[in-house]
């Protein structure tokens, strides 16, 4: 049966090609996880003795995997102690990277072939084996190779191969080297399985497998209290996004009975306008859950407590990626239920909003970065939230290379600073800025690859940046005017007025986007050095394993731009080529959402869309190389605690706080005191079970209380029985 | 053959083996009285005693195979007596091979006792064949007697002594109620044969008359005493705690046997045509000894007094299979009685087993951890308290002897809140059966506690026969069943000839 | 292998085969015990764990036969084997499996072997007698699962009982003795309750000429009118809600839990608790489907179900011994498996079956891991342990893997279950299946903050710095319950299919009967 | 002439029964029971006037019965006296709860 049904899909133009071969693109990197996972067993596992409870007490069981670097760094990650590398580490940093770029070539001869075939309208779906068919539920293992997915496993391979190379040299000398290549590997499979997937059920898998790997990789260094934690609240917060995303599964199946997408986009018109919303807003509180939108965002700046190539690939790049993903990939659905995709809009914006202003005060610099990744995650939801398909996935592959340099920079940096700190033995925070300062004499490469992706984030022209941040504001800005979305009005706001609103909030989010990045670059490269007399001697250049992969993204976010040239700069390269590109896949809805005809802008309102972008972008920069002196910073263990509006920002507007209070406290605190206390102990144990044995007990003392043992007693009881008896006769 | 009962030697062989019983009394009285006390005689005694017994059930399962029937007459012949007299017997065998063991042990060496057991049997067999009410107050006093005896049989104890006594006042106190009745019964039917009252209520209607209501309530209070139902039940803790554990075991076992066979025969014979007029009371006798019995059981902390109690609680469910009193409730008591004797006698008998010389070590923490230290005589006990419990297959015929009970009681006209009863009752006695096992199974060793002495041979001998034959019919109980169904009561068909009773002249 | 096995005849005899493997066990236990003296500790007594295992591992090699012999086809009852019992009542041994019964024999015949093995070295004293009453207590659960005879069910409902209150109160721990009594009455009333019931249906057909115990006899003809089925449904709904546990009636299961032996906990979340499904599914609901569909009871039970499922995740979650924390989970897992029987969709009643058999490997797989732990350090509160992960790397590996199986992850025999027991109920009962799916969130934070406490976070206790990883014979155990979450998980397609017509015939059981008997208007969603 | 003896009979049955709930001393008890069973005597004679000779058979058969259980009865009493030296019942409660 599961060989059978390979070979029928014959019809498909790809059948013939490598593309059949795609079930081995996630099988690899599951091969790199057992490999890994049983080398990272095999050392640390020692057997047992047979009779435990004997041997319990006079043993000693020494596990190598010490999971923690001596110095006992609260929360930052201090990568390694005396350099003993561990057993398997050169195997282990062959198979871990060997196997994503194997990959990744695998992707890019795939991607030929579908280059080579002229227009591909019908995704090519296989299916390997019935997964679950009970009643009139059938879902099969089905993978779904379409023009969309092939771009995100080109960017999950592509970045995941640079981030394991730079893993090699970042993780060297860490106890648990194989276990954190096992969980990169797995965490890769699992990405794949959700954008390879062919139904929903089966892209949930990926969906929680992710889930689960960031909470491995977050928790990586579980020996201390806070990584623990950070892993635990980032599994948990996924759960409640899954949660929203099995009730969309499950409307989906109560009302068109199929959960695979071909089956869905043919059967989504039949659905009534209600239940589309609700679908449509059930999947986003699944991805606001993944991608960490409002109000499901705070596990992501926790999750910085994991290794930063992690960061990188996980909380950066990918994993967090999903979610815009998911509605591209429900692009039928959303186009169908314009409220939905007002709301997903909104909540972008306002998340880009909040995670930029909190970004401005942040001084750990990876805060930094994962409150912008959050911002730029609002960015692309604005995008694919108002039908501009194309310009959120065109965002989220240029954020995917430079937020990723921007993190693998910053790796570089703890790196350099880590190691300096480790030669003098000192306790500072090798994460925090103001321990940095004037890098740039020491990392000349870091500093001038992070000054390019800071371009590009900040949207200078011709960075990638600028043109798919671009894109999505004249998205906005053009369908403010005429689309579905426009027409329609969301808790009362007309539609136009709000999309004007969200276009508003994105370039101001665009300036504080400038100016927090610039702040960062200014605090880490320029300005005086502060980390140390004795320690500015050990600051230097990572090694080139490390490097390397910071060049090759340098050069992606530089030119990520030419991937979709806007009509306007025809003279640049082939315009519009992912637009066309992703065309078959996301054309009809985007269409849909603009009333039938693709929205065009007249030449004079794109030049000026264009410029304000750019003044904006520059107006940022300027602002903040004028404003911030980072002459005056201070280290860290002097710095003065903020005051007033600043500190508000500094805690992250308490928005941890309030959870904790608002629902975390009151469902434990209830359950174990109103739950477990009063209703199961007192109540139902208490008094009934407990009670009622105690009542018998107590009648069963009276009855022989009453058994005197004097004959009288006992001869009035006959007498008493008597009368009771002859009575009973009389009244019957 | 048809025996006619007015013909006196018809009447000798329809007696025959109550009379083969009585002789052999007869002779085993004159023999332990010859000569002088001993161990070797008593058992000696003991050993004939069984024998005769052994024989007189030969004889009875004779008579039983021969299948004969008696005109209507002062003694019944019908399998439902034949059944009754088995049990009986069957209690009586194993009580004498307790006593002799458990004599010998006290140092007792009253050869008469066995004699008395003997006595006490002949009483229980004549009640079980009475079909007339003097036949019934002879048999009841012939019983009586002879257990008041064996309840003080120990001269040295003040507590069998007391025992004795209290079993004695309030006995004889009963018995005048009883007769009372018998009186009243005669005074409003003219006869004391079960047959004619029967007849005579029916033919004058005497449904509503005072005085024969007045009898059968005193009828119902004298034999209820004897079956320790609950307002009655006051002396039978008294008195099982302080007779020799034997003769409690009898009492509580064969004594229990004959009574309800009584009780039985008079309501399925005498009154059934009272239009329920007696139902209402002895349905709630039924609950209320079932719920005295049992609640109060649970404060019990001396095994003995427990077991009175239970046997008590017991006499509640055997209640109703008299409230239901149709042919089911018969074939229910038949098989009750016979899961319910093994069941007490053999845990009468891991008491003895268990217990010092001179009635120390009953108090039930005394078997704290027992398992550890006398395995199979813990297991004995846990079969016989999960039989009285009415567990399935653990506990042996003790279940379906319940749920026969129960499912006499559902049937039309189905007393369902009667049954609920049984069941809310039977929860209430896992808690003081299971609390035996417990201490038994789970709790430790205490280091100073003695251990128990050797089993003398024919206690263990009871204890293996009552758990191997409850557990198998406990799996099997096809042959027990089907005797039971069998043995009913041959009730006098109103197609035969009315009573001549003469009418009443003024 | 089918015809091989057709070849011997193997229909007719391997049900009663399996009842009476367990029993020849215990008997050669005994047997062997003879003349050699009075210590039965595990220096001396270890041929009764051999035996034991021996008797199991056969026991489950005759039972795998059923899995290939089984005829998907067929819905009648299969492998029947019929002798007369009690003809004057009508009560015969009747045995015979369906789909639903295949599998919870299979579940059960696999778990048994684990659990001998698995109390190998923590039970110390009484040997003999420990593993003859876990034979005995295999024959009495097998039984229930196969008994097409209501007599022969609730005999060997009670068989049941003895043994396991045996278990929990010798070999148990320090509340044992409270523990085992509250267990064994609570079950207790539920089952006479029953009993009564029982007897009721029973005096029906015998009025009705020829009384019968047969479950399918009882099926066609039991019509006792809306009261009176009230009153019945009400006492089945009693017996096996004590059993599942629902809502108000799950009090026993922390206690008995925690003070079980290793196998007895094991024994009782992976299989006892199913007694009380399987019992909705086999003979409350089909016999008085009227009542069952009754707007109010079904509303009731419906509630009860979710109530159990939130309620027990939130108390897990405050418990401070890991034992007790599972108990509770077990209570909101057989939330989700009453919810998917109620719902009667093809999809939520096959889902509430998976989570039957997966709650069975992911719990039963806890608590052996529970044990292991106990074992070394003799302690099950959970602030005892903290990042031991470092320092038995296989354990924690093997406790995250049978976590995400309990949590649900997908990829995981948890989520198939819960997943189809969702999709299934949103389809008839969408309001509740919202509030059970936050169930879901429910379940990660409880076992998530569990294990982070035990195998992350510094160590605190120096004790644990000591401890030793798993030995062969655990990792046995483990290997031989993580290979069918991960095999159950990937492709669950095999056992589907063969409880596929069984679901389908409860479902047209309760509903065509509660059609007829109401005569209203069609009962259902 | 049947209602006047019956009537008495019950008086005197009654006499016995107060007797035996109040007094104390176990042989006056006895003595009070002798006296029900007389009062019982006493009505079947009347009645076998109505019902021919089986009421005063009986009688014949009730006095033999009462005079074994008085033989018995008093030996039991004799062997109370050995152990207390009183036989009032008020401290005859060894057996009790």
């Amino acid at each position: 049966m599961l060989l059978q049904e390979v070979a029928a899909a014959g019809a498909h133009p790809l059948s013939g090609t490598v593309a059949t071969w795609m079930w081995l693109l996630p099988l690899l990197p599951l091969a790199g996880f057992v490999l890994n996972g049983a080398l990272a067993l095999a050392a640390t596992y020692r057997r047992g003795p047979s009779d435990p409870t004997v041997h319990a007490d006079h043993t000693h069981g020494a596990g190598h995997d010490t999971g923690h670097a001596g110095t006992a760094h609260p929360d930052h990650d201090t990568a390694h102690h005396a350099p003993t590398r561990h057993r398997y580490a050169g195997l282990v940093s062959i198979i871990g990277p060997a196997v994503l770029f194997a990959a990744f070539g695998l992707a890019l001869s795939i991607f030929g072939a579908m280059t080579r075939v002229d227009h591909l309208e019908q995704p090519f779906v296989q299916r390997y084996f019935t997964w679950m068919a009970t009643g009139d539920l059938r879902i099969d293992a089905a993978f779904q190779l379409d023009q969309l997915s092939m771009i995100m496993v080109l960017v999950i391979t592509g970045v995941g191969a640079l981030i394991h190379l730079f893993s090699i040299g970042y993780m060297r000398d860490d106890p648990g080297y194989p276990r954190f290549f096992a969980y990169l590997n797995l965490f890769v499979f699992f990405m794949l399985v959700l954008v390879l997937g062919a139904s929903y059920p089966v892209m949930f898998i990926g969906w929680e497998g992710v889930g689960l790997c960031s909470y491995l990789l977050i928790g990586f260094w579980f020996s201390d209290t806070a990584n623990a934690d950070a892993g635990k609240k980032a599994f948990i917060v996924n759960r409640i996004g899954d949660f929203g995303f099995l009730i969309a599964m499950f409307l989906l199946y109560a009302h068109i009975a199929s959960l695979d997408f071909v089956g869905i986009s043919q059967r989504a018109a039949d659905l009534a306008p209600g239940i589309v919303t609700a679908i449509c807003l059930f999947l986003f509180l699944g991805c606001a859950g993944k991608s960490a939108q409002i109000p499901l965002y705070v596990w992501l700046p926790d999750a910085m407590a994991g290794p930063t190539p992690v960061s990188a690939l996980i909380h950066a790049a990918t994993m967090v990626t999903a979610g815009v993903y998911l509605v591209a990939r429900s692009a039928v659905l959303f186009a169908l239920s314009p409220v939905a995709s007002l709301t997903v809009a909104v909540v972008g914006a306002l998340t880009a909003l909040l995670a930029a202003t909190i970004g401005l005060k942040q001084w750990d610099i990876k805060r930094v970065l994962a409150y912008s990744t959050v911002s730029q995650l609002g960015y692309m939801f604005v995008g694919v939230g108002v039908g501009a398909y194309t310009a959120g996935i065109f965002h989220l592959v240029t954020h995917a290379f430079f937020k990723a340099l921007l993190f693998l920079g910053s790796g570089s940096v703890i790196f350099a600073m880590h190691r300096a700190y480790h030669a003098t033995h000192s306790h500072a925070d090798a994460q925090d800025m103001r321990n940095m300062g004037g890098l740039r004499r020491y990392l000349p490469w870091t500093f001038a690859l992070m000054w390019i992706a800071t371009l590009a984030i900040a949207g200078i022209p011709l960075f990638s940046g600028f043109f798919s941040k671009d894109e999505i504001l004249a998205g906005v800005f053009a369908r403010a005017g005429h689309s579905t979305l426009a027409d329609v009005s969301w808790f009362g706001i007309p539609g136009n007025v709000l999309l004007y609103a969200i276009y508003g909030i994105g370039l101001f989010t665009a300036l504080l986007t400038a100016i927090y990045m610039t702040r960062m670059m200014l605090y880490t490269f320029h300005g005086p050095n502060r980390t140390g007399e004795t320690e500015r001697s050990h600051l230097a250049e990572a090694p080139w394993v490390m490097t390397l992969p910071l060049v090759v993204l340098g050069v992606l976010s530089a030119i990520g731009g030419w991937l979709n040239i806007p009509e306007l700069m025809r003279f640049l390269g082939p315009p519009q080529w992912l637009h066309h590109w992703l065309d078959p896949v996301v054309g009809a809805p985007a269409l849909a959402v603009t009333g039938g005809a693709p929205v065009h802008l007249t030449h004079q309102t794109e030049y000026m869309l264009i410029g304000a972008a750019v003044v904006i972008a520059v107006a940022g920069i300027l602002f903040a190389v004028a404003r911030l002196k980072p002459a005056r910073l201070v280290p860290k263990a002097q710095a003065v605690p903020e005051r007033g509006f600043a500190r508000v920002l500094a805690n992250k507007w308490y928005v941890d706080e309030l959870y904790d209070r608002s629902v975390v406290r009151p469902l434990v605190g209830g359950s174990r005191r109103l739950l477990w206390t009063v209703t199961d102990k007192w109540l139902i144990d208490g008094l009934l079970v407990n009670g009622s044995a105690r009542l018998t007990g107590f009648f069963g003392r009276i009855g022989s209380y009453w058994q005197t043992g004097n004959v009288s007693t006992y001869a009035w009881a006959i007498v008493i029985g008597v009368l009771v008896v002859l009575g009973a006769f009389t009244l019957r | 053959m048809r025996f006619d009962l007015a013909r006196p030697l018809d009447l000798a062989i329809a007696l025959a083996p109550d009379l083969l019983l009585m002789a052999g009394t007869m002779i085993l009285l004159l023999a332990s009285a010859w000569g002088a006390e001993s161990p070797q005689r008593q058992r000696a005694v003991g050993r004939w005693s069984i024998i005769l017994c052994v024989l007189t059930v030969g004889a009875v399962i004779y008579m039983w195979w021969a299948g004969h029937t008696a005109t209507r007459g002062v003694i019944a012949v019908d399998p439902f007596r034949w059944a009754t007299d088995v049990l009986i017997l069957l209690g009586a065998i194993l009580a004498l091979a307790l006593s002799m063991d458990y004599l010998e042990r006290e140092g007792i060496d009253v050869a008469e006792a066995h004699v008395l057991i003997l006595f006490a049997t002949a009483g229980m067999m004549l009640l079980a064949a009475a079909r007339d009410l003097m036949i019934v107050f002879l048999g009841i006093e012939l019983m009586s007697i002879a257990v008041y005896v064996l309840a003080g049989l120990n001269r040295r104890s003040g507590r069998a002594a007391e025992a004795a006594l209290k079993y004695f006042l309030l006995g004889a106190f009963s018995t005048g109620f009883l007769l009372y009745g018998i009186a009243l019964v005669f005074g409003a039917t003219g006869s004391t044969n079960i047959a004619d009252i029967g007849a005579a209520v029916l033919a004058r209607g005497l449904a509503t008359n005072p005085m024969l209501l007045a009898g059968v309530g005193l009828l119902i209070v004298g034999l209820s005493f004897k079956v320790a139902a609950a307002p009655f039940h006051m002396w039978t803790p008294d008195v099982y705690e302080g007779a020799p554990t034997p003769m409690t075991a009898f009492m509580a076992a064969a004594v229990k046997a004959a009574a309800f066979a009584v009780f039985l025969r008079i309501w399925m014979e005498a009154f059934p045509y009272l239009n329920g007029a007696w139902h209402k009371p002895l349905w709630y006798l039924a609950v209320f000894t079932m719920v005295v019995g049992n609640v109060v059981a649970l404060a019990q902390k001396n095994i003995k007094r427990m077991l009175a109690y239970s046997s008590i609680a017991h006499a509640g469910y055997l209640l109703v299979a008299v409230v239901v009193s149709n042919f089911e409730g018969a074939s229910a008591y038949l098989f009750y009685i016979f899961a319910y004797t093994l069941a007490t006698m053999g845990a009468f008998a891991v008491v003895i087993a268990l217990s010092q010389v001179g009635e120390g070590g009953h108090q039930i923490d005394d078997y704290a951890g027992l398992w550890r230290v006398r395995p199979g005589l813990s297991i004995a006990m846990a079969v016989f308290m999960l039989a009285l419990l009415g567990f399935p297959i653990f506990g042996g015929a003790g279940f379906f002897a319940k749920w026969y009970v129960l499912q006499a009681a559902l049937r039309p006209p189905s007393q369902t809140n009667l049954a609920i009863w049984v069941v809310l009752t039977s929860v209430v006695s896992a808690g003081y059966y299971l609390y035996v096992v417990m201490v038994m199974f789970m709790k430790p060793r205490p280091a100073e506690a003695p251990a128990p002495g050797r089993v003398p041979g024919m206690t263990r001998f009871v204890i293996a026969t009552c758990a191997i034959i409850l557990l198998a019919v406990g799996v099997w109980p096809r042959p027990v069943l089907r005797v039971a169904r069998q043995s009913l009561p041959q009730l006098v068909h109103l197609s035969e000839d009315l009573p001549r009773a003469p009418a009443p002249q003024r | 292998m089918r015809d091989f096995l057709g070849g011997i005849g193997y229909e007719r005899w391997v049900l009663p085969a399996l009842l009476l493997i367990p029993i020849a066990g215990a008997i050669l236990i005994y047997v062997a015990r003879i003349g050699r003296g009075r210590a039965d500790d595990i220096a001396n007594a270890g041929s009764a764990r051999v035996i034991a295992l021996a008797t199991l591992t056969i026991e489950f090699l005759v039972s795998a036969g059923l899995w290939w012999t089984f005829d998907t086809g067929r819905s009648t009852w299969q492998n029947v084997v019929m002798k007369a019992w009690i003809p004057e009542w009508g009560a015969n041994f009747v045995v015979g499996i369906d789909g639903i019964a295949l599998m919870m024999i299979l579940l059960t015949t696999f778990i048994m072997p684990l659990s001998v093995l698995g109390s190998w070295t923590s039970i110390r004293e009484k040997l003999p007698a420990y593993y003859a009453l876990l034979l005995v207590l295999t024959t009495g659960m097998i039984g229930v699962f196969i008994s097409l005879d209501l007599l022969l069910f609730y005999v060997m409902w009670e068989v049941m009982l003895i043994p396991m209150y045996f278990i929990i109160g010798i070999w148990g721990g320090e509340r044992r003795l409270y523990a085992s009594i509250k267990f064994f009455l609570y079950t207790m009333v539920g089952s006479l309750l029953m009993l009564v019931a029982i007897l009721y249906l029973w005096v029906q057909t015998w009025q009705a000429g020829s009384p019968t115990f047969s479950y399918d006899a009882l099926l066609r003809s039991v019509d006792v009118g809306r009261t009176a089925g009230l009153l019945l449904f009400g006492a089945f709904f009693l017996a096996f809600a004590v059993k599942v546990p629902m809502f108000p009636f799950h009090t026993w299961l922390p206690d008995a839990h925690v003070e079980a032996p290793t196998a007895g906990s094991v024994i009782l979340a992976g299989i006892m608790l199913k007694m009380g499904t399987y019992g909705f599914l086999r003979f409350a609901m089909p016999l008085f489907p009227d009542v069952a569909m009754l707007p109010a009871v079904r509303t009731t039970m419906l509630a009860l179900a979710v109530i159990g499922i939130i309620y027990g995740a939130l108390v897990a979650m405050v418990q401070p011994d890991f034992k007790k924390l599972v108990a509770y989970s077990s209570v909101s897992h057989l939330g989700f498996v009453m919810l998917g029987i109620l719902a009667l969709t093809m999809e939520s009643v096959q889902g509430a079956l998976m989570v039957m058999i997966n709650h069975g490997i992911s719990t039963g797989a806890l608590f052996f891991l529970i044990g292991m732990i106990y074992e070394r350090r003799h302690s099950r509160m959970i602030d005892a342990y903290g990042g031991i992960a470092r320092v038995v790397p296989l354990f924690a590996a093997m406790l995250t893997i049978v976590s995400l199986s309990s949590i649900g992850l997908p990829g995981t025999n948890g989520f198939i279950g819960e997943f189809l027991v969702l999709i299934g109920s949103f389809r008839t009962q969408p309001i509740w299946t919202v509030i059970a799916a936050t169930g879901v969130i429910f379940a990660a934070a409880y076992l998530l903050w569990a294990i982070q406490r035990i195998l992350f976070q510094p160590v605190t206790h120096p004790e644990n710095e000591r401890l030793t990883d798993l030995n062969a014979r655990e990792v046995v155990i483990m290997a031989a319950l993580v290979i069918p979450i991960l095999w159950i998980g990937f492709y669950p397609q095999p056992i589907l299919a063969r409880m596929e017509r069984s679901a389908a015939q409860f479902i047209s059981d309760v509903e065509r009967g509660a059609t007829e008997r109401s005569g209203s208007a069609r009962v259902g969603n | 002439m049947i209602q006047e003896a019956l009537f008495f009979s019950a008086v005197l049955f009654i006499i016995g029964v107060v007797g035996v709930l109040t007094r104390r001393n176990a042989i006056i008890i006895f003595m009070c029971v002798e006296l029900m069973l007389n009062a019982v005597n006493l009505s079947f004679v009347a009645l076998s006037r109505l019902y021919g000779i089986a009421g005063q058979v009986f009688v014949i058969f009730v006095m033999t019965v009462a005079a074994a259980e008085a033989a018995v009865g008093l030996a039991i009493i004799i062997s109370i006296f050995r152990h207390h030296e009183n036989v009032d019942l008020r401290n005859i409660n060894l057996l009790r709860g």
